[in-house]
């Protein structure tokens, strides 16, 4: 018999609010794009979770998509803090507010 | 009827020929190509006349369908002619007058800058009046009311560089376009009742409609024809009128286009003879803008106005003969003056050209040495006018008068006072212009005027002519009515006959004679050797009533102020803010939204983690129901 | 794939790849070349169309049915009738002008591809029957015309099109709720989640949610027609838009809203539409009489075109409410009059614009003396628009107030009004421009023959509209008797299936 | 233990060891005073995905969780560090900022109670076998199976997407460098000195 399946979602649901707790408190932005990472990883542990579940293949899927997804979103994020730092060389989130109305 | 279509299409073609290459054709080719293509038209017309002459009885209608024009729902409207006596009637003078006075044209246009644009519109309007006096339906009729009408704006303000003429044609053309309402009007009420729009259905059919409806009909008509024709209360465009040059007076806003009114109530006079109320209004209005019309005309010192008026006033004539069930006479009429009334005018264009352009007639005088054909065929004109006998005005005028005593007396009277008025004034004009002393030194430094050029006496003499014998047409001796004859089956049961006795047969037209010559002779006493009686010339009736500046004063600055207002005002501060406003609202509400917009990523986050947590334990909370 | 496929197809694929064209800058006319050539295609796609359409029939034709968004029952569902096709062929002949009629642009790039997308959007909107993909091309046509104008536009241009976004955006956001209800409506009544237009047209609704919806629709239309009082975007949006621009906002995108009036709004909720016909008769005949006022106290060209595009939308707006086919032929008919025309009347106000830096009546004058061809073809588009038999403005203004006549007697009175006062303030302005005496020493330059060219087709259209009008009516009567008789014989609004409707509602 | 009882103890003993890693990598990310070792804790988180994906039953996606992550994404994140000289102790993360951190730990909690909520009820009851079933092969076979067939259009598009990215994270680091020599040289310029501390 295997581990149910509520077992990983709990873990799931604790590494998304691990990811959370990171990208709300921490300051470099680097940093929280990791936690970022976190937080996806945790979705992709529930989508294998019900896939397992579901017995169905498109939870698989899904999270093959969301890694290339994920491979992409970081390769341009990456880039813009590149570019940010170059231009205001800080990587401190509250450094920046050029989004304020 | 293929000939009919000739008739139609030689103006038609001369207007697109000289569209296209009257520039090249230049002064004076172009006016030789207009006047060959009206004149060709002429030649069609009298075939067509002829064709229509060996037919009998109801063969005399004659069809020439072309196309459909426009077609929805029940509405079908055809691009077809029709030739009947009556349109044959019309067809004939109008292209008759035209070509003579096309003719005249070419000398009294000479040297103009645009000579060729000038014979454009002239051919173009010919073309329309045919249409329109052909048409076989209401709104191909309007097809040819509204193209004389724009060509009458156009030529109106053919010297369009003088303030004055622009806005003569632009009010032609507006007062015009309030009669087409009626017009309008009109043909949606025939169309609502009878389903058709084609005289070929409407005319046979128009018993049918009940009296209220023929009355409503007539008068919607009425009102059309009464800004056409130049009746009260939308005559005054036509005093502005005369800005234009004096060939387009001559054949528009005297001969042809003004008369479309008079015709189009004779070509539904099947609805008019149902509407009885309504053809006393008509005959009522007639009669009075005939005399206020005349009374204007004896103070007049602008020779063009003095005919413009008397146009007016010789067109509430005709609607008095329309209005009294006589549309045979008011046909008659309306040929007749066509005749004379464009002699008055081209002479007076005569006199006006060898002046230099002056048109008062204080600086004219003593011409009749001078220029004696012009004096001779404008005298002609005038005996025409007044009703000298045997002159053709006499007979028209005559059996116009006899109709509108056999239907009420008080309309004959007042029709008698106006002629005598008539011959009053037209007295006056031609002793203050062609006789007394001269006075024209100041306008043509010192040199004598001349009389005109052979190409423009000719079409004098020639109208002259017609205007001294066109009572042939139509004599009153039984079997001399030709006139009569031919139209009568047109009209048939619409034609009003009174039955006078025979000592009012007599009375009537010997009054008229009487009448005339007394006029003649008022004229003569006061005007011989007088050129200005302020006595007779009061104010009041130099100005028209002061007719025209009522509608200034009101309309047309009321309606500027009113759209003014509406621009500067209306528009931008209350339509358009009440929606300022709503912005306005919106932008407040954004401006609450904007202290949360700190521009910092954790805020928003913070914002976000808010928004899941709510999110799901809706959907937990509406799951677990 | 029908020739209406390629009809949106075409020119959006041309739109993607205008932005690709990296040329130098003296090779720019290039991109200019490519949108006409384009636009020409256009057009004879639009020719061969009416030439295979056949007559008397009102059903749709070239339908094409794809199944694009399945779980929505969204489809690629496209097919002309009568009045589609009028109305694509107007499109076509409008673009295919404004293309010639670009010239001193920046930017030939944005400029060419832009127009192309719009011309998609365009071509989509009036062939569109599935609500959906109407809405989506009915939106889409708002993205290129902001940049057009903002981005080309002659003086306060940025203003003006963030006006014209914001209010016909507001306008759509009705419509999209309009067409959701609609849709979840029809769902719930027969489990069939569709946003097809021929399936919409059979959904029962009570009384209080028709007028509503009907409402939500109107509301779109008449900012975009613009109808008064919604009106107050367009002569800040046609004096500021660029003129080949401007030609398809007024010319086309106008005809838009009085489009979507007559498919949907008759379509949809026909007995609605018989119930509030005084409302919209109502605000037509005022727009018929408060644009011709508002245009006579006006002192810009541009702006007094466009209150008369206003008084003129209201004539089209007043016959479509009039239910009788003479009518609503007439309508149809009008609003490609009106596209024509007043594409003819903005060219020649771009080309005074271009000569003299103004349209302001008060610095013009005389302009006849120097320029006579212009002044001649000026008249007669002027002379058009009045109405003037024989041009083509006569026409469809004849069917309109002869239909509404017959069935809505005082209104067509009324409005009968507009035709006089249209007189008034085109010929005032006429006079003021053309007449009198040249009011400065400069001189005014008669048509260049490229101008003449420009304005040829035009002009010839508006005299064969005028004349033979046959061609277009044959193909756009079968298609408003039809609608006609739908809106007649659609059952009256009852409230008594309010209740039913709404425990389906909630099922 | 009753849990025990049910499930086989080797399966166990991996899931809590997974779980133990993933915990610590978590709270390490969270804790780190350098990126550097963030970064390292996100590896351990990465690995302990993997290993939870290989028990059940994804061996095709725990191989890409580990090449694709730790060895590209970290990697990335690693470089980028380097480059910008930023490995720098990060000023009072969470210190002095008490109220948004409480707020955040409020939200974190709220979202985790209704996580467990979610994951302990009966959730699973999608439809079924839409794309196919799981058990009906290999797993990469059938993932194969499905990405060529019915995800075919996607999956072209992912490529199209990665290649979008590349290309946009070129003219982001390079674009950028363009505009500050022609403009305002100071930002890059001190930009610089932070590079050469």
């Amino acid at each position: 018999m295997t581990i149910p399946g509520s077992w990983y979602l709990v873990v799931a649901a604790l590494l998304f609010g691990l990811g959370t707790f990171g990208v709300l408190t921490r300051r470099n932005v680097i940093v929280m794009f990791m936690s970022v990472e976190l937080m996806l990883n945790a979705v992709n542990l529930t989508f294998v979770t019900y896939a397992r579940m579901l017995n169905d293949v498109g939870g698989q899927i899904a999270v093959f998509f969301v890694l290339v997804v994920a491979a992409a979103e970081v390769v341009v994020g990456l880039g813009i803090i590149v570019a940010i730092f170059r231009h205001r060389a800080t990587v401190t989130v509250d450094d920046i507010s050029s989004l304020k109305g | 009827m293929v000939v009919l279509g000739l008739v139609i299409g030689f103006p038609l073609l001369g207007f697109l020929v000289l569209l296209a290459f009257g520039k090249r054709m230049g002064d004076p080719g172009a006016g030789w190509f207009g006047t060959i293509a009206v004149a060709s038209s002429f030649v069609a017309a009298i075939a067509t006349w002829i064709v229509l002459l060996t037919k009998h009885g109801s063969n005399r209608t004659q069809v020439l369908h072309l196309f459909r024009w426009f077609q929805a729902g029940g509405l079908r409207v055809d691009v077809s002619f029709r030739a009947d006596p009556l349109s044959i009637v019309m067809i004939l003078f109008v292209t008759g007058v035209s070509a003579v006075i096309h003719l005249y044209s070419i000398g009294y246009m000479k040297r103009d800058a645009r000579f060729h644009q000038f014979f454009i519109y002239l051919n173009l309007f010919v073309f329309s009046m045919l249409v329109l006096v052909t048409a076989n339906n209401l709104p191909l009729t309007f097809l040819g009311w509204e193209g004389v009408g724009a060509c009458s704006y156009w030529l109106i303000s053919f010297w369009f560089e003088r303030p004055t003429a622009a806005s003569a044609g632009k009010k032609a053309f507006i007062i015009n376009r309030i009669g087409d309402m009626g017009f309008l009007l009109g043909t949606f009420l025939v169309f609502f009742n009878l389903h058709s729009v084609s005289y070929s259905k409407v005319l046979p059919e128009a018993h049918q409609l009940s009296s209220g409806t023929a009355e409503a009909i007539a008068l919607l008509f009425f009102l059309a024809a009464a800004g056409k024709s130049a009746q009260l209360p939308l005559f005054t465009w036509l005093l502005d009128a005369m800005e234009g040059p004096t060939p387009v007076s001559a054949l528009i806003h005297a001969a042809t286009m003004v008369t479309a009114g008079v015709y189009l109530m004779a070509r539904l006079s099947p609805i008019l003879a149902l509407a009885h109320a309504a053809s006393m209004t008509i005959a009522i209005i007639g009669v009075i803008t005939a005399f206020v019309a005349a009374m204007a005309a004896t103070s007049q010192t602008d020779i063009k106005k003095i005919v413009a008026f008397s146009t007016v006033s010789q067109l509430g004539y005709m609607m008095l003969g329309i209005g009294t069930g006589a549309y045979i006479a008011a046909i008659f009429l309306m040929v007749t003056h066509a005749f004379y009334k464009a002699l008055i005018f081209l002479s007076s264009g005569s006199v006006i050209h060898s002046l230099d352009s002056e048109q008062s007639i204080r600086r004219m005088g003593a011409l009749a040495k001078l220029m004696p054909i012009t004096a001779w065929t404008m005298i002609i004109a005038w005996l025409s006018i007044a009703g000298v006998p045997p002159f053709s005005g006499f007979f028209s005028k005559g059996s116009v008068l006899e109709d509108a005593f056999g239907r009420n007396e008080l309309l004959w009277v007042v029709g008698v006072v106006t002629a005598l008025l008539t011959a009053y004034y037209m007295g006056r004009l031609v002793f203050v212009v062609f006789y007394g002393n001269a006075r024209w030194q100041e306008v043509t430094h010192g040199h004598d005027p001349h009389e005109s050029p052979r190409i423009m006496t000719i079409p004098l003499i020639v109208l002259a002519v017609a205007a001294a014998t066109a009572g042939l047409l139509n004599l009153p001796y039984s079997g001399l009515r030709f006139l009569h004859n031919w139209l009568a089956p047109v009209f048939g049961s619409a034609l009003v006959t009174y039955h006078l006795s025979s000592s009012e047969k007599i009375l009537l037209p010997a009054t008229d004679a009487v009448v005339a010559l007394l006029g003649i002779f008022l004229a003569w006493r006061l005007w011989r050797r007088h050129s200005e009686r302020k006595a007779l010339e009061p104010a009041v009736l130099f100005k028209g009533w002061y007719i025209d500046t009522f509608y200034d004063r009101t309309f047309a600055r009321g309606g500027t102020a009113l759209a003014k207002f509406s621009d500067r005002v209306v528009d931008p501060t209350i339509v358009d803010g009440a929606v300022g406003g709503i912005a306005w609202l919106f932008r407040w509400v954004g401006g609450l939204g904007k202290r949360v917009q700190s521009g910092l990523v954790r805020s928003y986050l913070l914002i976000m983690v808010a928004g899941i947590v709510v999110l799901l334990a809706y959907v937990l909370l509406s799951a677990a129901r | 794939m029908t020739l209406l496929d390629w009809l949106i197809a075409l020119p959006a694929l041309g739109a993607l790849v205008v932005p690709m064209m990296a040329l130098p800058p003296e090779n720019q006319r290039l991109i200019r070349y490519f949108g006409i050539a384009i636009s020409l295609v256009e057009l004879g796609i639009a020719i061969g169309m009416a030439v295979a359409f056949k007559l008397h029939t009102s059903s749709y034709q070239f339908v094409t049915k794809v199944h694009w968004i399945g779980a929505f029952g969204i489809d690629w569902y496209l097919g002309a009738d009568g009045i589609s096709l009028v109305l694509v062929l107007l499109t076509a002949v409008l673009f295919t002008i404004a293309m010639f009629a670009m010239k001193g642009v920046k930017d030939y790039r944005a400029y060419v591809g832009w127009m192309l997308l719009l011309e998609a959007a365009c071509m989509g909107s009036f062939t569109a029957l599935d609500l959906f993909l109407f809405f989506v091309f009915f939106e889409l046509t708002l993205v290129p015309s902001y940049f057009l104008i903002s981005d080309f536009g002659l003086g306060a241009s940025g203003r003006a099109a963030i006006k014209f976004f914001v209010y016909t955006f507001a306008g759509s956001a009705f419509l999209l709720v309009g067409i959701v209800s609609l849709v979840f409506i029809h769902d719930h009544q027969t489990g069939h989640l569709t946003f097809s237009l021929p399936a919409l047209m059979h959904t029962r609704l009570p009384k209080d949610t028709a007028i509503l919806l009907f409402l939500a629709f109107a509301a779109a239309f008449a900012v975009k027609t613009p109808i008064f009082p919604f009106h107050t975007w367009s002569p800040d949006t046609y004096r500021s838009a660029p003129i080949p621009a401007v030609v398809i906002l007024a010319g086309v995108m106008a005809k838009l809203g009085a489009y979507g009036l007559i498919r949907f709004n008759l379509e949809l909720f026909p007995a609605t539409s018989r119930e509030l016909a005084w409302l919209m008769m109502t605000l037509g005949v005022a727009g018929i009489l408060y644009g011709a006022i508002v245009a006579a106290g006006e002192r810009d060209l541009g702006r007094m075109v466009a209150y008369s595009s206003l008084s003129h939308m209201g004539f089209i707006v007043l016959g479509i409410f009039a239910f009788s086919a003479e009518a609503l032929s007439g309508s149809t008919l009008q609003m490609v009059n009106h596209g024509i025309y007043t594409a003819a009347i903005f060219l020649l106000l771009g080309m005074i614009y271009e000569r003299r830096g103004t349209l302001d009546m008060k610095k013009l004058g005389g302009l006849q003396k120097k320029a006579p061809m212009f002044a001649a073809v000026f008249i007669l588009v002027v002379m058009g628009m009045i109405g003037l038999p024989g041009l083509n403005g006569f026409v469809g203004e004849f069917l309109i107030l002869i239909g509404t006549f017959i069935t809505h007697r005082w209104w067509a009175v009324v409005a009968v009004l507009g035709v006089v006062l249209g007189a008034i303030y085109l010929l005032w302005a006429y006079q003021r421009v053309f007449h009198g005496e040249l009011k400065d020493d400069r001189g005014f330059r008669d048509l260049a023959p490229r101008e003449a060219l420009l304005l040829l087709p035009l002009v010839a259209l508006i005299v064969f509209l005028g004349v033979y009008p046959m061609p277009l009516l044959a193909r756009i009567n079968p298609t408003t008797s039809a609608i006609v008789h739908h809106v007649a014989t659609a059952p009256a609004l009852g409230s008594s299936t309010v209740s039913s409707i709404v425990t389906g509602g909630t099922k | 233990m009753i849990v025990a009882s049910v499930i086989s103890v080797p399966q166990l003993i991996v899931f809590i060891v997974s779980v133990v890693i993933i915990a610590i990598g978590g709270v390490g990310l969270l804790t780190a005073r350098y990126p550097v070792h963030a970064a390292l804790f996100l590896v351990m988180t990465l690995f302990g995905v993997a290993i939870l994906f290989i028990e059940e039953g994804a061996e095709f996606l725990a191989a890409v969780q580990v090449v694709v992550y730790a060895g590209a994404v970290v990697v990335l994140f690693l470089f980028v560090i380097m480059l910008l000289g930023v490995d720098r102790e990060e000023i009072a993360s969470f210190a002095g900022d008490t109220v948004r951190v409480g707020l955040a730990g409020v939200g974190v909690v709220l979202i985790l109670a209704e996580l467990f909520v979610v994951a302990t009820g009966a959730w699973a009851t999608g439809a079924h076998s839409v794309a196919g079933k799981l058990s009906s092969g290999s797993n990469i076979g059938v993932l194969a199976r499905s990405v060529f067939t019915t995800y075919l259009l996607p999956f072209e598009l992912t490529a199209a997407l990665l290649v979008i990215a590349v290309v946009g994270a070129v003219i982001l680091s390079r674009r950028m460098g363009v505009e500050t020599t022609t403009l305002d040289s100071s930002p890059i310029e001190s930009g610089r000195r932070e590079v050469e501390q």
